[in-house]
């Protein structure tokens, strides 16, 4: 199992090495570095400010070293300065972290539940009305933009219903009550497809040969479906919810704008209005870095639930 | 030919026969024209293994020679994983060869040019066990049919599709079968279809990849009728790859028995039923149900 | 790349991907199998419905990018203008927000009665264009996104993905790892980067989204050929003598068409999201050409109004909605159509 | 209760219909049979004759919701189980009544232990954990592993195809059922591995006294193990008789042909007797005989008259006109016998039997 | 078998285990919505308690400040913080309107003036000497800093004039990038050479003097400013956050986080700053001792802006300002009583008014009080003078300019991107700025709707109806703008239309705010919409925006050069208020109108909504300290937020109550499943089987 774990973190570094020269490429190659100077350094910048913004930012240097700049660096967490305030990026990233992954994290935890959840009773009903209406709401669920969700239920569950604060995140009033809306919305806006997704999976074990089994040993099928299907189906549920991270980042953009949560979304928002490269740099580099460790945890939880795997 | 005529000497491996060469008797290649002989072919796969993809390999087939004559059935018997698919994949070309020669018609493979191995390819076809998935379901009969003359560039495109309609006669489906799609035929259908295309090109010799064991019964027998006939018109060479004794018995002039990736024993159907030498040879026939209820053998075969 | 961000170009794309699926559909009904397909897609309702709801959005766009230059006003009338100013209300500008089917504009301090009162059915926006023309027309930019990015990265998915499939060896290894790299970046941030790096524009958006989104197919298309490549059928024409580049064609490709189609269906929805959404972050088509995401992004200032402007928000999001809805209909009636074996 | 000598198991008319999109189809049509106590009960076919259905409809495991027992009656014991609530039928299964299937790489759970997989069975009807592993250990060693106490351990995936087919049995064997029923168990294996589980079934059955119905394509199977036979053709059982005497003298058309169209040594050089068509649709049988379009013998009134199970002109159960006096145009036995030699029907196929002389003869020609 | 198969009582360990892990679905699932119902049970309010009760201000802005940094902060959300920590030697008074009054801060006493010879250096070596002035100006001598780690011990040390002196050392820094640095160069003695020394050299020497900027001998508060050209304007400069003392152990100590890390010597210090969250300030005990005002204008007292009068400052222990980006969440903060105020400078609240420009009856209920306070600034569209079709001095030139600015209609602009709040500017000049006179009128910013003036000048400027006849197409005016977002569209959405009805073509060119100035750099603009905000209080801080030697990269964005102008504006820059200033002011003002380089729109209204909470608000268009003037009635607000803050549950239990009603049948089908017979003949009615 060590092995198995060494062996998916080793084989992640080439795909890490490959988006750090792709981000290069990018920022470097295709972006000239005077633009972002000249807007950064407000009205009117003589040339002479220029260059030296330039060279306080380290823009100037050859491009060997740039290279080393955006991969060695990016390896050691040094992300450098932010072009637009000039602050720390690590700092401010260290500090924004911690609201964005609690959010994230429990959103993801039970949007995931929640899906599993309803996956299961759909499929459970699968061919009654509950899968049907289930599978028409999916479809409903995911044909709204995210936008539109939040907005929607930030304007109703905040601030018709006032079932909690419609801003904020302040560690000494309770974080719970702050979180309670944007979980919700994220939850909605992404279960539809899980649902769907989910229920997909569920139905394709379901017509397994091993289900027959089951059935002809006599179990139950509440058990059928929880202790054999569900198992099953989690080998493929598991290899989707990476896929569901990068939707996170993207909730986590939007929400934390709205709800003003001081996360990593409102910082690369920020970012992104300023032409601030420094940050959308690494704030790519972080969200790759993520998406991986997803990817190598998605695999030890897989090697965990199949067997197949873990003892390649 | 009768059991007893040993004519092992034909052959120069033969004469170096150690405990790893296969038990050998009788086999026609010395008395006609050999069609295709193989010589020591030998498959490895790869399998990776450590971190950064130490090499090692899994061999599938090893050592493994025969010829077959002209107009002659040639049954390759194994169980699965033996490597009889295998050996007739690289027969094709459709895999490449670790090491052996093949030839064919009297000329190895390996030193012609690009061309002529393209034309020595086009001698040589194949039918496949699934009837479902042998046919690409996108394309007409016509299509499938025409294909091949297409690609050979030979005939007009009239000729070929008066070919395309002779061939689906031969094969016992009716003309109007051209325009139709595989989905509409069934298993026994598709399998002449197939059958058929192999033909379009005028082979000579044609790998059998288990081409009835998806078959009913009732099916199976058009099948093996229909390719006993082809064979007797057309003067084809078979090489019949198959784990069902039955039909090897029934149809092959000679029998090699494979078993993890060597060929244990060979000889004609009647040495290799009648007196087989070898432990798993002896195993294999044992283990096939009798048609005769009174003579029960396989209870008691043992379970441990 | 001032053609790419001509007009002309910007028309095109629509005008390309409606004649392309009118194309399809043409060439579908000739084959017996995709005859079977419809067949069954007939017979489900919601399917046919899906159809119809995406032919109509579809002949807005080709309306929308169809026009001419008016001489006198040097202004680009594109047909559905003058269907509109046919019809009176709808091509009719007022001076500022009005409130569907209102008298006066909305908003304003001293209320002004408006030109064509009570006919605008979803009410004027900012600058007193009609909101439901404005949201008709929305659906020729749904269509040059998603129909532009599809234009872009379908073909670059196909040819990879059956590249990697079918030879495999180093090709695959290259082609994976490519893949694997854009994958492992969030999407949502290599859009971000790549709409920095590019600049804002409609053509910038499509080549962003068609870089982000082509990993996807050709992951499915690997995947399928991986599958085609070992069966029978394929090594029957290798046997033949059919050389690569055929098979890939004439066998495998064809094969590999239903999933593909498939997969575009539900892809087609994504993009036309992934729009609003890039618009709302700043990043979108721009102000010149109107898009749902404009309108949608306008709403978050609209909607802190008092009163609050909730239909340009409203029409926005239900146009959008109903295409993707319709899309995502089609998308799983096609799945059972075509592939019945997946059906519960 | 039900009396000692009334049959275990004892399917009457039982249908088995499907909602497809093209119409209703009848996979299984009005099957009967009986299966005694300790006795091997073979139904026999070929694809699509509804052979796999009759046994999931006795366990009623039907797929649903497309498919549903229309009519019947599955006497158990004397008890109809089409009468149990779902919940009661349950508890029959695996207990009383169970199941193995063809495809062992597919049917045990890839990602539960074979042990867990085994005591499941047990534990369902109530057996404790304790009692449950040590009969589990002691039901693998009973079917042959060679380390038990490590099978129990390891996932299926690291079995081969005949190790698992044996767990399945072993699960299948759990609470000591009276009826086994075994569709296809051996077609996905070599056929070394056949003769091994086919004999391993037959011990286990001699030892336990359970009674096995056997569902299987190969007649070379059925002559091996069964004590009796039915022949499916069309979701009908067309033929059934005691094993040897269906072997030696095969009635129905259909009988005769598969018989005739196995090939083997004794047919060598010959051409097989063949069955033209196709079996026909399950939603749009024909009306009245079903194999009447693909019979040899067939005349007028085989397409208009539906034959009845029990002719009096045999002396088992043969669903044919020509063994029925009472139907008009019968030809007669010496047309019928000529026709069959003429098809090759008369000779039974051996693997034993010499060569026949025509048969090198041709051979000959061949070369 | 004695009970037949029916029956299994003997079932019970497997059974027993699922029926507990289906017990632990329920308890798990109820427990989530107990929690859910728990957490939307408390308050939905952002703060703590103790903020809620204690006296603290909730305020709000629209983004994090970009620098906290006195010499380099510029706007106006910035001032807003920067200015309550950083005290300068003069503020403006709290109440006084008409003149804002300027009175002593940190100064000990009014600065003294002296004549003082000024040598300069010309640039072909020679010398020459000029009049020059010298001020002298004195702190007071109790003044500390704020405690913080970048002083020994943490403790704030004492103020002496050497902090000022450092200011304004970092303000010749060019690193720095001071903006108002321009209004010193040319006129404090050494700054250029300073700032040149500071270019070029690597390590940055603070320690060296200015030339212009000195230190008193004998007296540590004491400090001289020696300029070589009368600079009257100085004393406002004086009032701005730049020239407030900086602790040169702060930005040190802080290096690139000073401008997140302010130390001054204000009422407050900011004790908390949560990137896009929130940014508290505390009062500062070391604060100089300040009092609230007493006499203000008449009606004040009335107002009760004199209840406090004599109190010390500040009158709240603390200001949270929430950082809000989104103006839906933050009106709806604003709604549920847990802001303050609305934002300054947000256009979404304004939409608060009925037809009549009135605040809505459902706010006013609320307690809420509207302010509208015209600011002391000016929108204008300007023409690059340098564009070969639009620009430049010529007679047709001029007269297509002035077509195109008498189609802007300032009244619709106002009514629609406004709200109506906001005044039509005539000139540069805005209200309350000496030699703004309310009497003119621009004859070229007179609209009618037939356009007939319009039309008739542009036919005379050649395009007639707008089409150029030498190519026979329309005329073409290309728009810049940054108008990226929705608000901005549509404001570019009714310009262009205004204009189009001349027959000009419009074209819009957004682009982002870097490009836009690079645009405007180089000259590649054509007609762009701008606006200024005053630094201070004189027509010299407006006027100067077309002074030619100001153009780009200087603020003059028209680059309008009229030698006229030029020599007014040098005549006019030095002399003290006065009817002879006016009256040059007056004559400048004619020149430009009629060479119409730009087209006055707007001077803008803020409009604000502040809750009856809040005591002693009233808008000062240039301070921006007032924070510490409020008072807040506690009491009041919490009661108030209470009433406005209690959830609704009746649609959470109509939901439940939905999906309970909902899924009896789906219970129903469960039954069904398990206690079905299976012949299909006897069961009847399965849901599932259709």
């Amino acid at each position: 199992m060590l092995r198995y774990v060494i062996r998916r973190i080793l084989l992640a570094i080439p795909t890490l090495i490959g988006v750090l020269l792709l981000t290069f490429f990018l920022f470097f190659g295709l972006k000239n570095p005077e633009v972002i100077a000249r807007q950064n350094l407000g009205k009117n910048p003589t040339q002479a400010q220029i260059q030296q913004w330039l060279a306080d930012h380290g823009y100037d240097k050859p491009l060997a070293e740039q290279l080393k700049r955006s991969t060695v660096d990016m390896l050691l967490f040094n992300f450098g300065q932010s072009d637009t305030t000039g602050e720390e990026i690590k700092e401010r990233i260290k500090k924004g972290a911690g609201p964005s992954l609690t959010i994230q994290a429990i959103i993801f935890a039970t949007g995931l539940t929640i899906a599993i959840l309803i996956a299961v009773l759909v499929a459970y009903f699968r061919g009654t009305y509950v899968d049907r209406f289930g599978t028409l709401l999916t479809v409903v669920l995911i044909s709204i933009v995210y936008v539109t969700y939040i907005i929607g239920l930030q304007y109703y569950l905040g601030k018709r219903l006032q079932y909690g604060p419609v801003w904020g995140f302040n560690r000494e009033a309770g974080l719970a009550k702050f979180i309670l809306i944007p979980v919700v919305i994220g939850v909605v806006a992404g279960i539809g497809a899980s649902i769907r997704l989910y229920r997909t999976f569920l139905l394709d074990e379901i017509n397994q040969d091993y289900v027959r089994t089951a059935r002809a040993k006599g179990v139950p099928e509440g058990t059928v479906l929880l202790r054999h299907v569900l198992k099953n189906a989690m080998i493929p549920i598991l290899t989707t919810t990476v896929a569901t991270i990068p939707t996170l980042i993207l909730g986590g953009l939007l929400l934390e704008n709205f709800f003003g949560i001081p996360g990593l979304g409102g910082y690369l928002i920020d970012a992104i209005t300023n032409l601030d490269f420094a940050v959308v740099r690494a704030m790519v580099f972080l969200g790759t870095l993520l998406t991986l460790i997803g990817y190598i945890l998605t695999d030890i939880a897989y090697a965990l639930v199949d067997p197949r795997v873990r003892l390649e | 030919m009768s059991a007893g005529d040993k004519t092992g000497g034909a052959n120069p491996w033969e004469l170096s026969a150690n405990g790893d060469r296969p038990a050998v008797r009788g086999g026609s290649a010395g008395t006609g024209e050999v069609v295709l002989s193989v010589r020591n072919l030998r498959k490895e796969f790869p399998i990776r293994k450590g971190i950064l993809g130490k090499k090692a390999f899994k061999v599938a087939v090893e050592d493994v020679s025969f010829d077959i004559g002209a107009g002659k059935t040639l049954a390759l018997v194994g169980e699965s994983g033996s490597g009889k698919s295998t050996v007739g994949l690289m027969l094709l070309g459709l895999l490449p060869v670790t090491s052996g020669e093949i030839s064919f018609l009297g000329r190895p493979l390996s030193d012609r040019s690009a061309a002529e191995r393209r034309e020595l390819r086009r001698k040589m076809q194949v039918v496949f066990q699934d009837p479902y998935a042998s046919l690409n379901a996108r394309m007409t009969v016509r299509q499938a049919l025409t294909e091949g003359m297409a690609v050979h560039r030979l005939g007009t495109p009239a000729e070929r599709e008066a070919k395309a309609a002779a061939l689906l006669k031969q094969v016992g489906l009716a003309e109007s079968a051209l325009d139709r799609y595989p989905h509409e035929f069934s298993g026994g259908q598709r399998q002449r279809i197939a059958i058929a295309r192999a033909l379009s090109v005028d082979p000579q010799f044609i790998v059998l990849d288990e081409p009835t064991s998806a078959l009913d019964v009732s099916v199976q027998s058009q099948v093996l009728n229909l390719l006993r006939r082809l064979q007797r018109e057309r003067g084809l060479t078979y090489l019949f790859i198959t784990h069902n004794l039955a039909v090897v018995e029934y149809l092959a002039d000679e029998v090699c028995v494979m078993e993890a990736g060597r060929i244990v024993e060979r000889g004609t159907v009647d040495e290799i039923f009648d007196t087989p030498q070898e432990a798993y040879t002896r195993r294999l026939l044992s283990s096939i149900p009798s048609l005769d209820p009174s003579t029960r053998r396989l209870v008691g075969a043992g379970t441990r | 790349m001032s053609f790419f961000q001509s007009d002309f170009f910007l028309n095109l794309v629509p005008c390309c991907v409606v004649a392309l699926l009118l194309f399809a559909i043409w060439r579908a009904g000739k084959q017996p199998l995709w005859a079977e397909a419809y067949r069954r897609l007939r017979r489900n309702k919601v399917a046919i419905f899906a159809l119809v709801i995406i032919g109509l959005y579809g002949t807005l766009a080709l309306l929308e990018s169809l026009g001419t230059t008016d001489k006198a006003s040097q202004t680009r009338i594109t047909l559905l203008d003058r269907i509109a100013q046919k019809t009176g209300a709808l091509a009719v500008q007022e001076r500022y927000y009005s409130a569907p089917l209102a008298t006066m504009t909305t908003g304003e301090a001293n209320p002004q009665p408006l030109k064509a009162p009570g006919q605008h059915l979803l009410g004027t926006d900012g600058v007193g264009n009609d909101v439901l023309l404005q949201t008709l027309k929305g659906a020729r930019t749904a269509f040059l996104i998603g129909g532009g990015t599809l234009l872009i990265s379908t073909p670059l998915a196909l040819l990879f993905g059956l590249m990697a499939g079918y030879y495999g060896k180093w090709q695959d290894d290259l082609i994976q790892y490519i893949y694997g790299v854009l994958a492992s970046i969030p999407t949502i941030l290599l859009l971000i980067a790549l709409i920095l790096v590019l600049g804002r524009g409609p053509v910038q958006i499509c080549v962003a989204l068609g870089i982000t989104s082509w990993v996807g197919l050709c992951r499915l298309t690997r995947g399928e050929t991986l599958k085609h490549r070992d069966r029978e059928y394929v090594r029957g024409a290798k046997a033949l003598g059919v050389s690569d580049f055929g098979i890939l064609t004439r066998h495998i490709l064809p094969n590999l068409l239903p999933v593909v189609i498939i997969s575009l269906t539900l892809g087609f929805s994504g993009l036309v999201l992934q729009e609003s959404i890039l618009a709302y972050l700043g990043l979108g088509v721009g102000g010149n050409i109107g898009s749902w995401g404009n309108m949608i992004d306008a709403a978050r200032d609209e909607l802190a109004r008092e009163p609050v402007i909730w239909w340009n928000l409203t029409s926005a999001s239900v146009a959008l909605f109903i295409l993707v809805l319709a899309f995502n209909f089609l998308g799983d009636a096609l799945r059972d159509a075509i592939d019945p074996r997946l059906r519960s | 209760m039900a009396s000692e000598n009334a049959p275990l198991l004892q399917v009457k008319n039982l249908r088995t219909y499907f909602n497809t999109p093209r119409g209703t189809a009848k996979a299984v049509d009005g099957v009967s049979f009986t299966l005694e106590r300790g006795k091997t009960l073979a139904i026999v076919g070929e694809s699509g004759c509804g052979k796999s259905m009759t046994a999931l409809s006795i366990l009623q495991l039907v797929p649903e919701p497309a498919g549903y027992i229309e009519d019947g009656r599955i006497l158990f014991e004397g008890r109809d189980l089409l009468d149990l609530t779902w919940e009661q039928m349950r508890a029959v299964r695996g207990k009383d009544i169970a199941m193995i299937f063809q495809e062992p790489m597919t049917s045990l759970n890839p990602v539960y232990t074979i042990g867990y997989q085994i005591r499941e069975a047990m534990l369902i009807h109530g057996k404790e954990a304790g009692a449950a592993q040590a009969r589990a250990l002691d039901l693998l060693r009973r079917v042959g592993l060679s380390d038990p106490e490590q099978a129990l351990r390891q996932y299926p995936h690291e079995l081969s195809g005949g190790m698992r087919q044996r767990v399945m049995i072993a699960i299948a064997l759990a609470n000591r059922p009276k009826v086994l029923i075994a569709d296809e168990p051996t077609t996905a294996l070599d056929v070394t591995v056949q003769a091994q589980i086919l004999a391993l079934i037959r011990e286990l059955q001699e030892e336990t006294g359970m009674s096995v119905l056997l569902i299987t394509h190969d007649l070379g199977i059925v002559a091996e193990v069964a004590d009796d036979v039915c022949v499916m053709y069309a979701g009908q059982v067309v033929e059934s008789a005691p094993t040897r005497d269906l072997f030696h003298d095969p009635q129905h058309p259909y009988t005769k042909g598969l018989f005739a169209s196995l090939p083997a040594r004794n047919r060598r050089g010959q051409d097989l007797a063949t069955l033209e068509g196709v079996v026909p649709d399950s939603t749009n049988w024909p009306k009245a005989c079903r194999f009447a379009p693909r019979c040899p013998f067939r005349w007028q009134e085989c397409d208009t008259i539906p034959p009845i199970p029990n002719p009096p002109a045999s002396d088992r159960p043969v669903r044919c006109h020509l063994y029925n006096p009472a139907i008009p145009g019968r030809p007669d036995a010496s047309t019928v016998r000529k026709e069959e030699e003429a098809r090759g029907l008369a000779v039974l196929p051996s693997h034993d039997d010499a060569p026949a002389p025509a048969s090198q003869k041709d051979a000959e020609v061949g070369r | 078998m004695q009970s037949g198969p029916a029956a299994d009582p003997s079932a019970t360990g497997f059974r027993r285990r699922a029926a507990r892990f289906r017990a632990a679905v329920v308890v798990t699932s109820v427990a989530v919505v107990l929690a859910a119902i728990a957490g939307a049970g408390c308050s939905n309010s952002p703060y703590t308690p103790q903020e809620m009760q204690g006296k603290v201000q909730f305020r709000t802005i629209g983004a994090d400040p970009k620098s906290l940094d006195p010499s380099f902060s510029y706007t106006v959300d910035e001032a807003l913080i920067v200015d309550l920590i950083y005290p300068t030697f003069y503020k403006y008074h709290y109440l006084k309107r008409d003149p804002f009054v300027l009175e002593l801060n940190l100064g000990a006493k009014e600065p003294v003036k002296t004549a003082w010879p000024v040598t300069i250096k010309e640039k072909d070596g020679k010398t020459r000497t000029v009049q020059g002035e010298r001020y002298s100006f004195t702190l007071k001598n109790d003044l500390r800093f704020q405690d913080d780690p970048c002083f020994p011990d943490g403790k704030g040390r004492h103020i002496t004039a050497k902090d000022v002196v450092y200011s304004f050392k970092r303000m010749a820094d060019p690193s720095v990038q001071c903006p108002v640095a321009p209004y010193f160069a040319d006129k404090i003695v050494g700054w250029p050479e300073y700032s040149e020394a500071f270019e070029k050299a690597k390590e940055k020497n603070y320690d060296k003097e200015m030339e212009g900027v000195q230190l008193d001998p004998k007296d540590p508060y004491t400090f001289h400013v020696i300029l070589n050209q009368p600079y009257p304007q100085l004393r406002y400069l004086m009032a701005m956050h730049f020239t407030a003392p900086q602790a040169r152990e702060a930005v040190e100590y802080y290096k690139d986080e000073y401008p997140r890390h302010p130390v001054g010597c204000g009422p407050y210090y900011l004790s908390d700053y949560q990137p896009k969250q929130r940014l508290v300030l505390t009062v500062n005990p070391n604060r100089h001792k300040d009092v609230y005002p007493s006499i203000g204008m008449p009606g004040d007292a009335e107002a009760g802006l004199l209840a406090d009068a004599g109190k010390q400052l500040p009158l709240t222990e603390k200001i949270v300002f929430n950082i809000i980006r989104e103006s839906t969440s933050s009106w709806n903060l604003f709604t549920q009583g847990y802001l303050d105020a609305a934002g300054v400078n947000n256009n979404n609240f304004q939409q608060v008014f009925t037809a009549s420009n009135a605040l809505s009856p459902e706010l006013e209920k609320k307690g809420v009080s509207l302010r509208k306070e015209t600011e002391m600034c000016v929108y204008y569209f300007a023409f690059n003078m340098n564009d070969p079709v639009y620009g430049g001095l010529s007679e047709k030139n001029k007269k297509l300019r002035q077509a195109i600015s008498l189609s802007i209609n300032a009244d619709e602009y106002i009514q629609l991107l406004k709200q109506g709040n906001a005044s039509p500017a005539e000139w540069v000049l805005p209200p309350g700025v000496f030699g703004y006179d309310p009497s003119f009128q621009n004859p070229y910013r007179r609209f009618d709707p037939q356009l007939t003036r319009a039309k008739k000048l542009l036919a005379e400027a050649g395009y007639p109806d707008g089409v150029d006849p030498k190519t026979g197409e329309k005329l073409t005016l290309y728009y810049d703008n940054t108008a990226t977002n929705a608000a901005g569209r549509q404001s570019v959405g009714i310009v262009s239309r205004m204009i189009e009805r001349l027959g000009i073509k419009v074209v819009s060119r957004p682009s982002l705010p870097d490009q836009f100035q690079a645009k405007l750099l180089k000259g590649q603009h054509q007609f762009i919409f701008y606006g200024w905000y005053a630094d201070y209080p004189d027509p010299e801080n407006f006027v100067f925006l077309l002074y030619g030697p100001n153009k780009r990269p200087g603020p003059n964005s028209a680059n309008y050069a009229n030698p006229e102008y030029d020599r007014l504006f040098e005549q006019m820059r030095a002399m003290d208020d006065g009817p002879a200033r006016e009256e040059v002011i007056r004559k400048m003002r004619a020149v430009s109108v009629e060479d119409c380089a730009w087209i006055p729109v707007i001077h803008n209204v803020a409009v604000s909504l502040t809750y009856d909470w809040v005591k002693n608000v009233k808008a000062h268009p240039l301070a921006s300290d007032a924070a510490q003037y409020r008072n807040i009635d506690v009491d009041l607000r919490q009661s108030r937020q209470r009433a406005w803050n209690k959830p609704n549950f009746v649609p959470l239990v109509v939901l439940a109550a939905i999906i309970v009603v909902g899924s009896l049948p789906a219970v129903a089908v469960v039954r069904q499943r398990v206690n079905r017979r299976v012949r299909r003949a006897d069961a009847g009615g399965e849901g599932d089987d259709s």
